[in-house]
């Protein structure tokens, strides 16, 4: 029992560093901090496909003519790869939005945005004073 | 020789430990930004250099001593300077130093 | 073993400790260095399993490059967070669901580092075989990446210029005729 | 005696990071923010030899380089107000 | 070189967009970078169409990447099933993109405007990688640029209304977090099984009877899929994003984003854990199935009750997105035919009813909201009449391609004995032209402003061009019907 | 921060070693960490640490952003032609094996042009993101 | 001039580094050299400044004494944060140098050792933060200031 | 010489051909008018072609459209159809003619989109008439009534909307709801979508839930208004007249009435049907319409109404002729599809001529009225006559039909409803001659009814006794429905 638990306890270190990142991105208000929260959670999953990768005396998947060993596998090292710059990519995307949406809005809290939007929506609908939208002309 | 340089190396080793420690320490320890900006300065210096040295000894002569010393080349030269903007800008943000003043204050 | 296990342990708990100071802290600018501090860690444990490469690519692009601009975007936004009045149950509910989930299921994962692990078994030997024969570069992640994987590699540069130009056609500058006319509109309050 | 060298560096990561909490001014935490990338560049070089690869010492450099780009932003953002900013 | 095309086409689909979109954001002049846009979205276009044919010929191709075999390298696999959302892509990108043309420069700013250009080729792309790609990873790489590029391509609605951040920032949250959850559960099934292929997954999860990480794994796909494809509890995204989108993009993403991730869904659903049959019947049965249902009903009431018209319209999406998830979900040989029918009617009925409402909202110069479509049916009766014509066709109402679909849909239901969930499809359907009817008839009766509007033939001849087509495929629906049901015979053929 | 000389004259000793370390990484990838990517971002980090510290208006002097977007779609270009070549040679798409004269050599010169483009894009892409952050105007629309 | 000598300093670093002496690495490494060059020329960093060659005959010996005094002043530190016997002062001090790259030598040099930082630097004086009397004398010598001057070889 | 396939081709496209002429001329006003004219006699001489093949007994089968494996768009003569196909077109003659005036004469907007899809919904009215196969009469079902939505809220104000909405509920909600699973039902059940002179139900579902996909049948076809279905009727009488004339008393509900026949013979069998007992509610449901209706006319002072509601009664007369399920009855049925349909278009082009004239829509204020518009109150009166049943008018065949099939099945409470119903249609139509012809005038107004409107409406009125003369060809054409020639 004990053995298997440590042979796995790995695993549970990084679902616990996953939900708190998960916790950030569906918890929190803060556009920022959501954004934080995703790369938390990506960098747990990342974490969990490295932990799959490694081998017990392994070495890293670089070949050297001089030691004989057992290498780990390469192939999760090369999927988190991907992964990092694509979260690095997202990372990027959303703080430009969040940059937008503050200098639009004047606040990056969501419930100050949803009233602000509902306010608009309302403005726009119900009395029927319309919006006019920036088209170019 | 294989001894002799492990033996260096330990001692190496057991230099910086204790100055990165003691550098630690007194980053708790000293009252304000300014003193603790003296024992980061230790890490920085004694800690590094002892380390690496003590990494020196045990490759010999080979690709990895280049990179060991550009590693520590790097650090003498950011580490003054990390220190000193740290410094700059806060004397720029208005925090004085603690402790008795001699000569003016620029 | 037990160092290693030892490394582990350190890190781990300076990671979890970090993602818990994550979830108190409400000043943005330590969120961001905290941010930047969970990726250095995570860097290193990734040293520690063995990928180089990862732990390579994380502490630059995810420590350095994601840092410099989570701070890049600071300079312009509010620097505290505000306290939300809405509940914050059924979002830790559901993390707690999920995590635990997670956690049943890690029963049948195959056991960390276990050599005879399908994972080790079915695909990454013809890698490690066939990187020194087929392709002859001693950095396996390297050719996995650029030859036996080159389309997602392909497909990630792709990402990445994507992100680019997004971000390039959003934070485009007004053209300076246009800033002239501009004027703040009226700001609706939520109490307005 | 690698080993040893690690387990110094955690000793003195745990005691940074103690300053990190304790915090005070801004300026406290980004020195000992620097500190630590200083503390782990070390460790990471240890570990290499500890673990019989120690080729990869370029993790090393990266590390540090990030570290100082890093705490120089943060720096400027701090004097400037924003990373653009020509002052 | 005819060789080489033709041994290429699975990729060349793909590589076309992606290559020209690294082109087009070179190009300033604006109609410079739509003629290359339009250009490379008519090759994917043809391209598809050959590869159609090809598809005939051959029934499977597998296309390994790099030369690579299969489990090692990353394959590419084209069968009939892959190709319905292929066509329907590449078909519908073309004709948002002739629409674009001139309504791009009217809501973009000048000097962005090739750029937007380029991420609307990766947009494509990308949706196309997606349904080409036989590796698990591989489709998460492709995921990701296709939702960075309609994020980006959502947020460019900004200049014309701020709320299409917001929109464009929840798309991307919840996007990723979908996109991350399903990158957990490939990496699960990774870590037991140790492949990334999708066949050989198959072939290697059919010895794993009950592992909670296969389950697990399963389901955090599932999950990620379903988040991508606005299944309905994961739907919150979808309406901001394409009511606030330029109205270029709202064609396009209305049109073809969730239907790549629908098919990604089938796929995962019937040929990647054909093996395991508890499981998936559980899923269908479980949760698939009662979500479906809720989806129809919550996406058809969120549409009557909304004011704001393209909501509207991405609130019926949801809702048809749970017809065709719950056609899925019956499991059947002709539900999952009526399905993938239903994926392509949709594609062509939502493309052309966002052209219309789109166009409408181009020259009132106003967000459309129920109010102010008042009038215009008179004002501009060509764009009325094809808007009526795709709203007759959503609502499922004969000589339409809508109609066929529900037609095969309730046949599948009653034959396979749930004609409860027939009746139920249908008073959806019944109360979906209740919203419709609403639109119409503000159209139709009441009073508007006296506005002068003349409709430019530039924007109207894609939604000429797709009304007719929703009514072409009302009538002669033997391609779409027999390429369906070759698809679910593909699928699940050899299942049941 | 340039009128900080501490500052300037070290980014102005560095500035050349970092970019170099760079490329050192970027072509040493088929033997040790490293490749395209991390190149990318350590060669874009310099770019960075000297807009920091000149200013970004001096910094896109150093590297204009007109050059930069060329080059941040060359990447992707090299990469996809190596892709095209390959195709044209008869192969599959990516297959490096025709390239060279063995197909050893082959995957020789794949591999290096396909991390060149890899490093040109992310380089890019990176001081193009920071470039657009850090000269963001803050000013609503309108 | 500086450009060849800056292309000759970093291609040697670039052997030093590279560890694999066949044709394609060398020469892929002689065009990054020359890339580098080039950039750095563009941004109008290859001067006095950014390449100090009139530090480096003196160089060699100038650093073997700071390293020295890096030691000692190691040393003294931690004795101050072990006794805690702190009493930190702040003065200014005058430099003799004439050249920034000197200047910023000397301030760098003073932080360096452990016990002095220099917080300020305007024309010609410096204000150095010290942790007690014993390192602010040890400035106030101008030992270092002397000897930076030294290296700096202008006179 | 012109086959069968291209008459059925000829008659159902001449109205659709008007409509997409329509819109092209609309500038040559006069032509324009006469499209309608036009197509109707075109429609209606391959009508008749048809039926005489018809009654040759000749089996056509045409697929137009194939649109997928195992559903076509196909048509078909059936007897019951050739008789509504030709009642549809021919009367549209007249009604176009009609129209022609009542939109003239009342100086409507918007004339153009009027014609088109009034001809658009005789189009629809027609294929459903040759409908081949289930799936071609619902979609054609379906077009009928979007294509008169236009039409129902031509005024395009606030209470065309609201009929509108309240039509479309109705009739697009049964239809969807009910009628086209029913119709998928029965396409699982056989296998096809053909339908048969027998039914093709028998033994192929089972006889427990016959009753309820009759009852998904029934209230499906909302066109056929049946009790709780039929609030659409009253409320489209918001449309113009020509549209109420043609649509809802002859396209729109004969179609609706023509499905339910059609149903309840050629998918269910009338043998099926009179076996098993599974119509027998809906006996009392059309009997229980039947009575309502014709109470609740009675109590309406609009004309439009009145008569709205009298159709709905009239139309449960042709859907209990089906449920009783005999020969005789069903005969019955079929016949006066065409008898009511000749009876009652006269009676709304007498109300859309009082409009047009006089402005009148009350009955009330129709007092001595019946000098100054002497002829159109005697077209009234002989449509009254035959509704009500009274020889010689048309009506009284279909009435003599549907009696003897009440006492053939056994059901001889329904013989007592027809009687009573038979009074209750006295009562609420005869009151309209009778007040205008007997009553005091009580204000001057001075009534001109324009010729294109009389002449329409006398022509009809004069068929009404025309057709009970030369019933026979119908008659033969509904015996060979019922299998008994």
């Amino acid at each position: 029992m004990i053995s298997s638990t440590i042979g796995i306890w790995n695993y549970w270190i990084v679902f616990c560093l996953m939900m708190i990142g998960l916790f950030l991105v569906i918890g929190r208000k803060n556009f920022l901090k959501k954004i934080v929260g995703l790369t938390i959670f990506q960098t747990s999953v990342f974490l969990l496909y490295i932990t799959f990768g490694k081998i017990k005396g392994g070495t890293p998947p670089i070949l050297n003519e001089s030691i004989e060993s057992i290498y780990s596998n390469p192939l999760p090292h090369v999927l988190i790869l991907t992964a990092i710059v694509v979260g690095v990519a997202t990372t990027a995307l959303g703080l430009s939005l969040v940059l937008k949406i503050n200098t639009e809005y004047g606040s990056i809290e969501e419930d100050d945005i949803s009233a602000q939007d509902l306010v608009d929506y309302h403005d726009d609908i119900e009395t029927g004073k319309n919006v006019d939208l920036k088209f170019k002309q | 020789m294989e001894l002799i340089l492990n033996i260096f190396t330990s001692i190496c080793f057991f230099i910086g430990s204790l100055s990165i420690i003691i550098g630690a320490c007194g980053l708790i320890k000293l009252p304000d930004v300014f003193s603790r900006i003296h024992a980061a300065g230790m890490i920085d210096t004694g800690g590094t250099a002892f380390f690496i040295l003590g990494m020196i000894f045990q490759t010999g002569w080979s690709l990895i001593t280049v990179k060991l010393v550009l590693i520590g080349v790097f650090i003498f030269f950011t580490s003054p300077v990390t220190s000193h903007v740290t410094a700059n800008l806060a004397r720029q943000k208005n925090i004085l130093p603690v402790g008795k003043k001699i000569g003016k204050i620029l | 073993m037990i160092s290693e296990l030892l490394i582990n342990a350190f890190l781990v708990t300076i990671m979890l400790s970090i993602a818990i100071a994550l979830i108190k802290t409400r000043t943005v600018i330590f969120t961001v260095i905290l941010t930047s501090a969970y990726s250095l860690v995570a860097a290193l444990m990734f040293i520690t399993l063995d990928a180089v490469d990862v732990a390579f690519t994380e502490a630059s692009v995810g420590a350095g490059i994601s840092t410099i601009l989570f701070l890049a975007a600071m300079a312009y936004l509010p620097k505290k967070e505000e306290e939300s009045i809405s509940s914050e149950f059924i979002p830790a509910l559901s993390c707690i669901i999920l995590g635990g989930i997670l956690i049943w299921c890690s029963y049948d994962l195959p056991e960390i580092g276990q050599f005879t692990a399908p994972i080790h078994q079915h695909i990454a030997p013809e890698y490690i075989k066939g990187s020194k024969e087929d392709i002859g570069i001693p950095n396996i992640v390297t050719s996995v990446l650029a030859s036996y994987r080159g389309y997602d590699t392909f497909g990630e540069t792709i990402v990445v210029f994507t992100a680019g130009v997004a971000v390039l056609a959003l934070l485009q500058k007004k053209d300076p005729a246009k800033k002239n006319k501009s004027q703040p509109k009226q700001k609706i309050r939520k109490n307005a | 005696m690698f080993l040893a060298g690690l387990i110094a560096c955690a000793i003195t990561g745990i005691l940074i990071l103690v300053r990190i909490v304790l915090g005070k001014t801004t300026f406290d935490r980004i020195l000992a923010v620097n500190s630590l990338g200083t503390v782990i560049v070390i460790g990471i070089s240890i570990h290499g030899f500890y673990s019989n690869r120690p080729e990869f010492l370029d993790i090393a450099i990266v590390y540090a380089l990030i570290n100082f780009i890093g705490t120089v932003a943060v720096l400027k953002l701090f004097s400037t107000g924003s990373l653009g900013g020509d002052k | 070189m005819i060789d080489i095309l033709i041994k290429n086409l699975p990729i060349l689909v793909v590589l076309c967009p992606l290559i020209t979109s690294l082109f087009v954001v070179l190009i300033p002049n604006i109609f410079f970078s739509w003629v290359l846009t339009t250009l490379s979205t008519f090759l994917t276009f043809l391209f598809s169409i050959l590869l159609y044919q090809e598809i005939q010929i051959k029934s499977h191709i597998s296309y390994a990447l790099g030369k690579w075999m299969p489990p090692i390298g990353i394959e590419y696999i084209i069968d009939r099933v892959a190709i319905i959302p292929i066509i329907i892509i590449s078909g519908i990108s073309f004709f948002a993109t002739i629409f674009a043309y001139k309504i791009m420069p009217e809501e973009i700013e000048k000097k962005s405007i090739s750029k937007v250009y380029s991420l609307w080729l990766l947009a494509i792309a990308g949706l196309l990688g997606l349904v080409t790609t036989g590796d698990t990873f591989n489709l998460f790489v492709f995921l990701e640029i296709s939702s960075l590029a309609s994020v980006a391509l959502v947020a460019m609605g900004a200049q014309k209304d701020k709320q299409a951040l917001v929109a464009a920032y929840n798309y991307l949250i919840i996007g990723a977090v979908g996109a991350t959850l399903y990158v957990i559960g490939v990496g699960l099934l990774y870590g037991i099984t140790g492949t990334l292929n999708m066949e050989d997954l198959t072939n290697r999860i059919s010895d794993l009877n009950n592992n909670k990480a296969l389950i697990a794994g399963f389901g955090f796909m599932i999950i990620g899929i379903m988040v991508k494809a606005a299944v309905f509890p994961l739907h919150i995204w979808l309406p901001r994003a394409y009511a606030y989108a330029p109205s270029a993009v709202s064609v396009l993403l209305a049109a073809t984003a969730t239907k790549a991730s629908l098919y990604i869904l089938a796929r995962i659903l019937f040929s990647v854990f054909e093996n395991s049959e508890d499981l998936i019947n559980n899923t269908l049965l479980y949760v698939i199935l009662p979500l479906s249902i809720i989806a129809m009903f919550a996406g058809t009431i969120m549409a009557i009750y909304e004011k704001d018209i393209k909501r509207l319209l991405a609130h019926s999406s949801v809702a048809q997105i749970g017809y065709i998830t719950l056609a899925f979900a019956i499991g059947t040989k002709a539900s999952i035919a009526a399905g993938f029918i239903h994926m392509f009617n949709h594609a062509i009925i939502k493309g052309g009813l966002f052209i219309a409402i789109t166009s409408l909202g181009f020259f009132i110069q106003k967000r459309v909201t129920i109010n102010n479509l008042s009038g215009l049916g008179r004002a501009m009766p060509i764009t009325f009449f094809c808007f009526v014509l795709c709203s007759l066709s959503l609502a499922g109402l004969p000589l339409t391609a809508g109609f066929i679909s529900k037609l095969y849909l309730i046949k599948a239901t009653i034959s396979s004995d749930a004609i409860w969930i027939a009746i139920l499809i249908l008073i959806s359907s019944a109360l979906s032209v209740v919203y419709l009817w609403k639109m119409i008839e503000v159209m139709w009766i009441r009073e508007g402003k006296k506005i002068l509007i003349k409709e430019k033939p530039t924007i109207y001849i894609s939604l000429i061009i797709i009304t007719f087509f929703n009514i072409y495929f009302g009538l002669d629906a033997s391609l779409v019907v027999n390429g369906s049901f070759e698809a679910a015979e593909k699928l699940i053929g050899d299942l049941k | 921060m340039h009128n900080n000389p501490i500052l300037r004259i070290s980014t102005k000793i560095l500035f050349a070693p970092i970019i170099l370390f760079g490329l050192y990484v970027q072509f040493h990838g088929d033997f040790g960490p490293g490749g395209g990517f991390q190149a990318g971002v350590i060669v874009a980090s310099a770019f960075i640490l000297y807009s920091l510290v000149f200013g970004i208006e001096t910094g896109k002097k150093l590297f204009p952003s007109n050059i930069n977007l060329i080059l941040l779609a060359l990447g992707g270009i090299i990469y996809g032609g190596v892709g095209i070549v390959s195709m044209l040679l008869g192969d599959e798409f990516l297959a490096y094996n025709l390239l060279g004269s063995s197909p050893q050599s082959g995957q020789h010169i794949g591999i290096l042009l396909v991390e060149l483009g890899v490093g040109l894009t992310v380089s890019n892409v990176m001081i193009a993101l920071f470039n657009a952050f850090a000269s963001y105007d803050n000013i609503k629309e309108k | 001039m500086n450009s060849f000598i800056l292309f000759f300093i970093l291609f040697s670093l670039w052997l030093l580094m590279s560890g694999h002496y066949n044709l394609l690495i060398v020469s892929l490494g002689i065009i990054s050299c020359v890339f580098c060059v080039y950039v750095a020329k563009r941004g109008k960093l290859i001067d006095d400044e950014g390449l100090p060659i009139f530090f480096m005959p003196r160089l060699l010996n100038y650093l073997i004494w700071l390293f020295k005094e890096i030691l000692k002043s190691n040393l003294s530190t931690a004795k101050v944060i072990i006794n805690g016997k702190v009493e930190p002062e702040t003065f200014t001090v005058k430099t003799s140098q004439v050249t920034d790259v000197a200047k910023v030598t000397y301030a760098n040099s003073i932080t360096l050792t452990p016990g002095t930082v220099t917080t300020k630097i305007q024309k010609g004086v410096f204000e150095v933060h010290a942790l007690n009397s014993d390192f602010g004398d040890d400035v106030r010598t101008n030992e270092m200031d002397k000897k930076v001057t030294w290296l700096e070889g202008k006179k | 010489m012109i086959t069968i396939e291209n008459f059925i081709l000829i008659t159902i496209l001449s109205p659709l051909i008007v409509c997409v002429l329509t819109p092209f001329i609309s500038n040559g006003i006069i032509l324009r008018d006469f499209l309608g004219p036009i197509g109707g006699i075109i429609s209606s001489w391959g009508a008749f072609n048809i039926m005489s093949s018809a009654l040759n007994n000749q089996n056509i089968n045409l697929e137009i459209v194939n649109i997928a494996e195992g559903i076509s768009i196909g048509f078909e003569i059936t007897p019951l159809g050739a008789i509504f196909g030709l009642v549809a077109s021919f009367l549209w003659i007249f009604a176009a003619i009609y129209s022609v005036g009542y939109m003239k004469g009342n100086k409507e907007k918007n004339q153009t989109r009027f014609y088109a899809f009034y001809a658009i919904a005789v189009h629809a009215a027609l294929c459903i008439a040759y409908a081949g196969d289930l799936l071609t009469l619902f979609i054609f079902y379906e077009v009928l009534t979007f294509s008169t939505y236009p039409l129902v809220t031509h005024k395009q104000n606030e209470m065309a909307q609201k009929a509108g909405r309240l039509y479309m509920s109705i009739l697009v909600g049964s239809s969807v709801i009910l009628l086209l699973p029913a119709i998928v039902w029965v396409w699982v059940a056989t296998g096809s979508l053909e339908m048969s002179q027998n039914g093709v139900l028998d033994g192929k579902i089972d006889v427990a839930y016959a009753p309820l996909l009759l009852a998904m049948f029934v209230f499906g076809i909302g066109k056929a208004a049946l009790m709780p279905i039929h609030k659409w009727l009253p409320a489209a009488m918001v449309a113009p007249t020509p549209v109420s004339a043609l649509l809802h008393a002859v396209a729109v509900v004969k179609a609706g009435v023509f499905t339910m026949l059609i149903i309840l013979t050629n998918v269910f069998g009338i043998d099926f049907l009179a076996k098993t007992g599974a119509s027998e509610w809906l006996i009392w449901l059309a009997s229980f319409t039947l009575l309502a209706t014709s109470i609740i006319a009675i109590f309406k002072d609009d004309l439009k109404a009145r008569l709205a509601y009298s159709t709905i009664s009239q139309l449960s007369y042709i859907t209990l002729g089906g449920a009783l399920a005999t020969s005789m009855a069903t005969q019955g049925a079929a016949l006066h599809i065409i008898t009511h349909a000749a009876g009652k278009i006269t009676l709304f082009f007498v109300a859309g001529a009082l409009y047009v004239g006089a402005k009148i829509t009350k009955i009330s204020d129709l007092n001595g009225y019946g000098k100054s518009a002497s002829l159109i109150f005697l077209a009234f009166f002989i449509g009254s006559l035959s509704i009500i049943g009274v020889p010689p008018m048309a009506g009284s065949w279909s009435k003599f039909f549907l009696m003897l099939g009440a006492a053939d099945s056994g059901y001889e409470v329904v013989i007592g409803i027809f009687c009573v119903s038979t009074i209750l249609n006295a009562f609420y139509l005869m009151e309209i001659p009778a007040r205008a012809f007997f009553f005091k005038k009580e204000r001057e107004v001075s009534v001109k009814i324009p010729k294109l409107i009389l002449i329409p409406t006398l022509i009809t009125s004069f068929l009404t006794i025309l057709l009970f003369f030369c019933i026979e060809p119908f008659q033969n054409l509904t015996s060979m429905m019922v299998g008994k020639i």
